[in-house]
């Protein structure tokens, strides 16, 4: 691997935003359903925990980054040799992937509820793929501004949040802890792939200043997001009843509708709009992932598979058309998702530390 | 170089064609045909006049002459400025001449070139004339009506059709045209009440009603608009179609078979009844498929009956056949096989489960 | 009917005066000064002549007299050696002196040497000092525009092209004026056919008074009965040197502060110098809009009029009740409304150009508004129609060249002619001669219409819209300048990975 | 004849202009139904047949002009100087009568479509004037014209595509339902139509390296191929073939059904467009008529224009009615079907034999 240039490096703090704006995707307009199917109103100890977990799983990453030059290819390399640990890095760029289209597909499908019933998918995705192209094409340090301006820009809707305060019922939360623990760890189990994303590090790391420097604000932002999730599931559960937040979608969004400032009627469009900003960070960051394993993999120019993969995702994503489709894209990627976080991640870790001690001892 | 100047002048003046300033003519927008008494038709004709404050004044003008042509020029004659033709919308033809003169007068449109091939055809229930003399909207009678047909054709259960598509089903082979129906409620509103069905020679023998409007559009047109009410065990759900297409195929030779694909796309607008699953969508597929196979073959048989095709059957056998024999199939069409099959997606069911 | 018989006998007397003027000795103008003075050291009796009133008295007194006086004058041939001056001609051609005299030398004859005559220069020039362009102002950019003393204006252009190759050649052109020309080109990089063809046309031109270089543009006009300018004019230094690297003539003439460029195209007449201040992207757009612009004000009344006289069917149902409700009550056909209009706008312009500038900004501002609205209000014109006309002016104002946009509007009228005569068919007949004049016409001898025809596909960067610079590897194909390459491509710059 | 000065020759690569727009005409507004009256829906196979036709004589063309200078020195070379004049003088009537056929045409489309009350003297007056502006000018303008006729009414192809929304693509099926017979016959009358680009035979003297255009032409007969291949196409999915048969202009009837928000019926200004796309075809007539009279009797063109303009203008109102058009339609259609299928190839394998003759003396 050529050394990286350092103007084409970012600073360590604006790993905050990386990880934020990675973790707030098209999820969090949904999840309170699926956390409250489980654990009812105490499904925010679920949050916590979740939260918890992902500070965990970025230690583990951060301790196998820790070594100089180190990133996903590398690790794969030392620990399953060049040939399968090119397959799992290749299994890698099939997940990156497979998350770009989820991703786009579930923004694409929120567009055809709320705003235009008839959008025509495909020239949609076009227009909306040759932004990315523009954005990627551009290299990460512009991918990393697009993350700032994606937490920075929509942070406003936290205080447009609080308009739902009259509608609201805090004592929904009581009795608290109602739940069996079992309960509360399915809840946190559907959450946890909610909020993945993070993982995405394991391949941008050669591209911070100071890696290890960066520590500090990757945790700094699983923080904010915990917070910024907790922050929605209170609200959303004062505001719904049990039994209307099961039935409800995307509730975030459907708690916007009761917002109405003297400008703007139903702000529930401009939630949607603003969707798009913190999707494209997202978007980008996936295929800019994508990209960029298949380089160190198998020596495709980036620019090359870019074009490639968004091309094969824009004849793919018309395809699948309706909700049940969408529904179960979904559903594939968390389980993938848990799967790759969770299981493999911990997994990756034990295997390259014992890779390491017995390196060493040679 | 005074005489070429002088030539020119005269030229300037006199000009080498009639003008029709739009401020000094009458805009004909509409016409009307009645039957009158000794096989005469009366003819009413609509003008829009322009009033300084911005309203439409409709102006109607009768006359019973006894060919539609005539009309015209008679009542140039009763009227104080020249009445320019080329900006008709709209042509009604009261029932009792759908039934026998309309392809007669029909001629006179398609001949001219001045007019437009966008206009619209309709059959009045009752006369044409009374629907021509209401007060509908502010932009004028004509505009009013033309509109209402044109956002039912594109959001509404109307199917397609304007000059050129009625005649183009109606010199097609194989296939035979429509017209929309409409019918006057009271001096302010009409309602589109059924679409006509005409016969080969061009004569109205039957009428679709509202409610079999939404299955002739699926035979005969695309959809993009338009929504069902369909039942099952109780529950309830409105589907609004946003896309539709139909695929019309030869399935079987010797005897004859043919097929109609439907394909419905829709979202589930309103729901009632228990919880709506995937299962449960899946079921309200299934039924609003069969709903659309049973009522679409219903209607295809009284297209056999009746020897009429607007679904254009014969044009698409004649697609798929080399040396197709017309005669041999108006024998074959009476009791020809047509196999209905539906496939019905439910794209969204909207913002709760 | 006396009248023109008058006519026809005018002619030989008037020549008869001519000649008979001419025989007489010529009478002294006033101003012409002789007088003789003495070199008391040498002996010498010399006498100077001079016109008063362009000589420098300065010069005179402080830099001739005192030398001829006081140092060792002995014959002729000393002048050129005791005067501090540096440009003293001897001649012996006695016809010259005329000439000399009336260009501001002072004649010096010695008594002693009747063969010989010196020509001392002493000319005063009274120029005025540089000023901001004041027909194509520009907000950024060059600030300095000609001037109407000719060596000033070469000065600019020296001053931004220091080479050797800027050539310049004089010419004194009218018999009367004798006003100073002078032809300017890259010696290397302009084609001497355009430079031979623009020299033997300013060589060729016989007219007795030339006030300005418009003189010169229309007595060499390629073809002179076509309301389109065939140079283009400009006041700039900075275009005119511009023009000069892009391998163009340009032709400065005394006393006019306007530099003729030749060859043009029709494109050019629409671009600003601003458009190369700009980045190209903005730049295009903007010629973009003005060339639309100047197409829109041509055809939009001619239209009105076309349709509402002839194709009513054509207008959408929505927009006849708006049209006729409009014209409901004026008494006039669409074709006449429009010519009353059109003239008004005409009328309004002139007035506006003939006053001074403050009072003709009023005019045009007050004149606009209070016509405008009392015509509609009096019936005469209809609003929409006043609407498309105000429109129409405003666009054929932001054409860059003065002259052009002149010929944009005269073209307006032809066409709402044809327009009442034949409708839309008649504004395509009007077109198609617009076309074929334009496709006619030349500028030097090279087309007109390029690089739309003959289509140039690499004139196109710098025409409708203008690439960046460094796209404009090559000169404009039309000027055909002997160097085509404008400066050598550098290695394109190797695209990299995204991330590298 | 004495050599042509380089500023009156045109590039090579505008002869791909002049081809294309001797080609497209009036017959493009109507040539529909006179092929589906033979061919039905298959009369878009004749299009693609015509196409190679038109080709192989251009190419034949071509060779004939390696040889020879134009179609004067042809003439000469094979039949002599008088037989070889009095055929000139054949295709200067020829070319009259096309410029005939196409005016009167094309001031028919007016009368029905815009002004049926049009004094047609005065509009030829007009027409012949504008006509005579260009052709005096030379045979430069000519071109430029002709590159205008193809570039500016270049955006009716999109506009076509309006009325998409009505066509039914399947009206195809099934392909090739007719006999070969039919086809062919189709096919002559569709060469018919195209004709127009045997001019260049007359003004091929006028193409700078007159060989190097061969492409250029080749490639302006494909793109009218196209054209007309297109049009068919659309045509035929948006008429049915009884209602094609019956419809006199297809091409303007399509138009009938575009309608934008600023302008309803578009037909109006397609007409207004085709004056754009006649004006060369007339010009380039009546030029090459015109340089044929001064090759063969040595009258200044500008002097033979206007005697031709003149006695066209004369003719063309005494040439009244529907059907004296449509007779003088057919006989051009006879003619020019004649003298590009039949005596082209005939005076090329003529010419060879001559040319072999005299070089085996």
């Amino acid at each position: 691997m050529q050394s990286i240039e350092a103007q084409r490096k970012i600073e360590p703090f604006i790993v905050f935003f990386v990880i934020a704006s990675t973790q707030i995707g098209s999820g969090f307009l949904v999840f309170q359903r699926t956390v409250a199917k489980s654990a009812g109103y105490d499904a925010w100890i679920a949050v916590i925990i979740a939260g918890i977990m992902t500070h965990i799983v970025m230690f583990l990453i951060y301790k196998m980054l820790k070594e100089e030059g180190a990133d996903l290819a590398s690790i794969h390399q030392q620990v399953f040799g060049k040939w399968l640990g090119g397959l799992f890095n290749l299994l890698f760029v099939g997940y990156f992937c497979y998350g770009l289209l989820t991703v786009t597909r579930t923004y694409i499908e929120l567009v055809q509820v709320w705003m235009f019933p008839d959008l025509n998918v495909f020239l949609f995705t076009l227009f909306f793929f040759v932004l990315v192209f523009y954005a990627v094409n551009s290299g990460l340090r512009v991918i990393g501004g697009l993350s700032f301006f994606s937490i920075v820009l929509p942070l406003y809707l936290i205080f447009i949040f609080l308009f739902i305060l009259p509608y609201t019922d805090f004592r929904n939360f009581f009795p608290i802890y109602d739940h069996s623990i079992k309960e509360i760890l399915q809840a946190t189990k559907d959450l946890t792939v909610v909020m993945i994303g993070y993982e995405i590090i394991l391949v941008f790391y050669p591209f911070i200043k100071n890696g290890q420097q960066s520590k500090k604000w990757a945790h700094f932002g699983l923080l904010f997001t915990t917070l910024i999730y907790l922050y929605t599931t209170v609200l959303s559960f004062a505001f719904f009843s049990e039994e209307q937040l099961k039935e409800t979608i995307w509730p975030t969004l459907s708690m916007l509708k009761i917002v109405e400032l003297p400008f703007i009627e139903r702000f529930e469009y401009i939630g949607v709009i603003n969707w798009n900003i913190i999707i494209i960070p997202n978007v980008c960051i996936y295929l800019w992932c994508a990209s960029r394993l298949l380089k160190r993999t198998v020596k495709i120019q980036q620019r090359k598979s870019v074009v490639g993969l968004l091309f094969i995702i824009l004849l793919i994503i018309p395809q699948l058309e309706t909700r049940y489709q969408v529904d179960k894209l979904d559903d594939y990627f968390s389980d993938i998702g848990f799967i790759i976080n969770y299981l493999y991640i911990p997994l990756l870790f034990v295997l390259l530390s014992i890779v390491r001690k017995v390196k060493k001892r040679q | 170089m005074k005489k070429y100047i002088l030539l020119f002048l005269c030229l300037i003046l006199s000009g080498c064609v009639n003008k029709s300033i739009i401020d000094e003519v009458d805009i004909e927008r509409g016409v009307g045909y009645d039957e009158a008494s000794d096989n005469k038709i009366r003819g009413t004709i609509l003008l829009s006049k322009y009033n300084e404050d911005g309203t439409t004044e409709n102006v109607t003008m009768t006359v019973v002459d006894e060919t539609s042509v005539n009309i015209l020029s008679r009542l140039q004659r009763q009227s104080d400025s020249t009445i320019v033709y080329g900006s008709l919308k709209l042509v009604i033809f009261s029932e009792a001449i759908a039934k026998k003169d309309l392809i007669e007068i029909s001629d006179a449109f398609v001949r001219d070139a001045r007019l437009g091939s966008r206009m619209y055809f309709v059959i009045s229930e009752g006369s044409a004339q009374k629907v021509l003399k209401g007060e509908y909207g502010d932009h004028g009678n004509a505009t009013f009506i033309s509109d209402a047909l044109d956002h039912n054709i594109k959001h509404g259960d109307v199917p397609k059709t304007n000059l050129h598509l009625f005649v183009y089903d109606y010199t097609q082979k194989g296939r035979t045209a429509y017209l929309p129906i409409i019918k006057k409620l009271n001096q302010q509103r009409i309602d589109i009440s059924a679409i006509g069905l005409l016969d080969r020679q061009g004569h109205l023998v039957d009428k679709v009603s509202v409610k079999d409007m939404f299955y002739l559009k699926l035979l005969v047109d695309k959809y993009s608009g338009g929504s069902q009410v369909v039942k099952l065990d109780g529950d309830r759900a409105t589907i609004r179609s946003i896309h539709s297409k139909n695929k019309i195929k030869i399935s079987k030779r010797n005897p004859l078979e043919m097929s109609i694909n439907i394909k419905v796309e829709g979202i589930i607008q309103e729901y009632r009844g228990k919880k709506l699953t995937q299962k449960k969508i899946e079921q309200f597929e299934k039924k609003f498929a069969e709903e659309i196979n049973q009522n679409t073959t219903k209607l295809i048989k009284r297209f056999q009956q009746l020897g009429i095709d607007p679904a254009g059957l014969g044009h698409n056998a004649k697609q798929q056949t080399r040396n197709f024999d017309f005669k041999k199939w108006d024998d074959e069409y009476k009791d020809l096989t047509v196999h209905v099959k539906t496939d019905v997606t439910i794209l969204e069911s909207g913002v709760v489960q | 009917m006396g009248f023109f018989f008058k006519k026809g006998n005018k002619q030989p007397k008037l020549k008869e005066q001519y000649s008979e003027e001419t025989d007489t000795a010529p009478a002294k103008s006033k101003d012409e000064k002789e007088s003789s003075y003495y070199n008391s050291e040498t002996n010498l009796h010399f006498s100077i002549r001079y016109i008063s009133t362009i000589v420098d008295q300065d010069i005179i007194q402080k830099n001739i007299l005192p030398y001829l006086l006081d140092k060792q004058f002995a014959s002729i041939a000393d002048v050129k050696k005791i005067l501090p001056i540096e440009d003293v001609q001897i001649e012996t051609n006695e016809a010259l002196i005329e000439e000399k005299l009336f260009n501001g030398y002072l004649v010096l004859k010695v008594h002693t040497d009747k063969q010989h005559v010196a020509f001392i220069a002493a000319k005063e020039v009274i120029v005025r000092s540089l000023s901001m362009p004041e027909v194509e102002t520009s907000v950024i950019g060059p600030k300095e525009a000609f001037i109407e003393a000719i060596d000033q204006n070469i000065n600019l252009l020296r001053i931004r092209l220091p080479v050797k190759e800027l050539m310049i050649e004089e010419f004194t052109i009218g018999s009367v004026s004798k006003t100073r020309t002078a032809l300017m080109y890259i010696d290397d990089i302009a084609n001497m056919e355009n430079v031979n063809t623009m020299r033997q046309r300013l060589q060729a031109i016989d007219f007795d008074q030339i006030n300005d270089s418009s003189y010169i543009e229309q007595l060499t006009a390629d073809n002179k009965n076509s309301p389109f300018p065939q140079f283009l004019d400009t006041e700039r230094p900075d275009r005119a040197a511009g023009v000069l690297v892009e391998g163009k003539v340009v032709v400065l003439v005394d006393g006019s502060p306007h530099a003729l460029i030749g060859p043009t195209n029709l494109v050019e007449f629409f671009s600003s110098p601003e458009d190369y201040l700009f980045n190209w992207i903005t730049a295009s757009i903007l010629r973009l809009i003005r060339l639309f612009a100047v197409v829109f004000s041509i055809l939009i009344t001619p239209m009105y009029v076309a349709v509402l006289t002839y194709h009513y069917e054509l207008i959408p149902k929505d927009l006849t009740a708006t049209l006729i409700t409009s014209r409901q009550v004026i008494p006039f056909p669409p074709i006449l409304e429009a010519l009353i209009l059109e003239l008004t706008i005409e009328l309004l312009r002139e007035a506006g150009a003939r006053l001074p500038t403050k009072i003709g900004q009023t005019i045009g501002i007050v004149g606009g508004i209070v016509i405008g609205t009392a015509s509609v209000e009096a019936g005469l014109t209809s609003n929409v129609l006043l609407i498309l006309v105000a429109l129409a002016a405003l666009a054929s104002f932001i054409t860059p060249v003065y002259k052009m946009g002149n010929a944009i509007r005269f073209l307006r009228f032809p066409f709402l002619l044809f327009a009442q005569l034949l409708g839309l068919l008649g504004i395509v007949f009007c077109l198609l001669i617009v076309i074929t004049h334009l496709l006619r016409l030349t500028s030097l001898g090279r087309p007109y219409l390029e690089p739309i025809y003959p289509p140039r596909w690499r004139d196109l960067k710098d025409s409708f819209i203008r690439l960046s610079f460094d796209k404009q590897i090559r000169r404009p194909s039309y000027v055909q300048a002997q160097k085509e390459i404008r400066f050598n491509p550098k290695h394109q710059k190797r695209r990299h990975d995204i991330e590298e | 004849m004495q050599p042509i000065k380089v500023q009156r020759k045109i590039e090579p690569f505008i002869v791909f202009f002049v081809i294309a727009s001797t080609q497209l005409g009036v017959g493009m507004l109507g040539f529909q139904r006179i092929v589906a009256a033979s061919a039905g829906y298959d009369a878009w196979i004749s299009v693609v047949i015509a196409g190679i036709a038109t080709n192989t004589v251009m190419f034949l063309i071509y060779k004939m002009l390696k040889e020879e200078a134009d179609l004067v020195s042809i003439h000469q070379q094979v039949f002599g100087k008088w037989l070889g004049g009095m055929f000139n003088l054949l295709f200067v009537v020829y070319f009259g009568y096309a410029l005939l056929t196409v005016a009167r045409s094309y001031i028919e489309v007016v009368q029905v479509w815009m002004f049926p009350d049009l004094n047609v003297f005065w509009f030829t007056l007009f027409f012949f004037i504008l006509v005579f502006y260009v052709v005096n000018s030379g045979f430069r303008v000519i071109s430029g014209l002709s590159f205008f006729s193809i570039v500016l009414p270049l955006y009716l192809i999109l506009v076509f595509l309006f009325i998409l929304p009505y066509t039914d693509f399947r009206n195809f099926l099934p392909i090739y339902d007719h006999s070969i017979k039919e086809i062919l016959q189709a096919t002559k009358d569709l060469t018919v139509i195209t004709l127009g680009y045997e001019t260049i035979l007359v003004f091929y003297p006028f193409i700078k390296n007159g060989q190097k255009s061969e492409k250029w032409a080749h490639f302006g007969l494909l793109f009218t191929t196209f054209i007309y291949l297109y049009i068919t196409f659309l045509t035929f999915a948006y008429f049915s073939e009884e209602q094609l048969k019956e419809t006199i202009w297809p091409t303007l009837s399509m138009l009938k059904i575009v309608q934008f928000p600023f302008i309803e019926r578009f037909e109006y200004i397609s007409i207004v467009n085709w004056y754009i796309i006649i004006i060369p075809n007339v010009c380039i007539y009546l030029w090459c008529a015109s340089r044929l009279l001064k090759r063969t009797v040595n009258i200044q063109q500008r002097k033979s224009v206007v005697g031709l303009l003149f006695i066209l203008l004369f003719l063309i109102p005494q040439l009244e009615t529907r059907y004296q058009v449509d007779v003088l339609n057919d006989y051009i259609q006879k003619i020019g079907f004649a003298v590009n299928y039949l005596y082209i190839p005939l005076l090329f394998v003529l010419l060879l034999i001559v040319k072999k003759v005299k070089n085996k003396r």
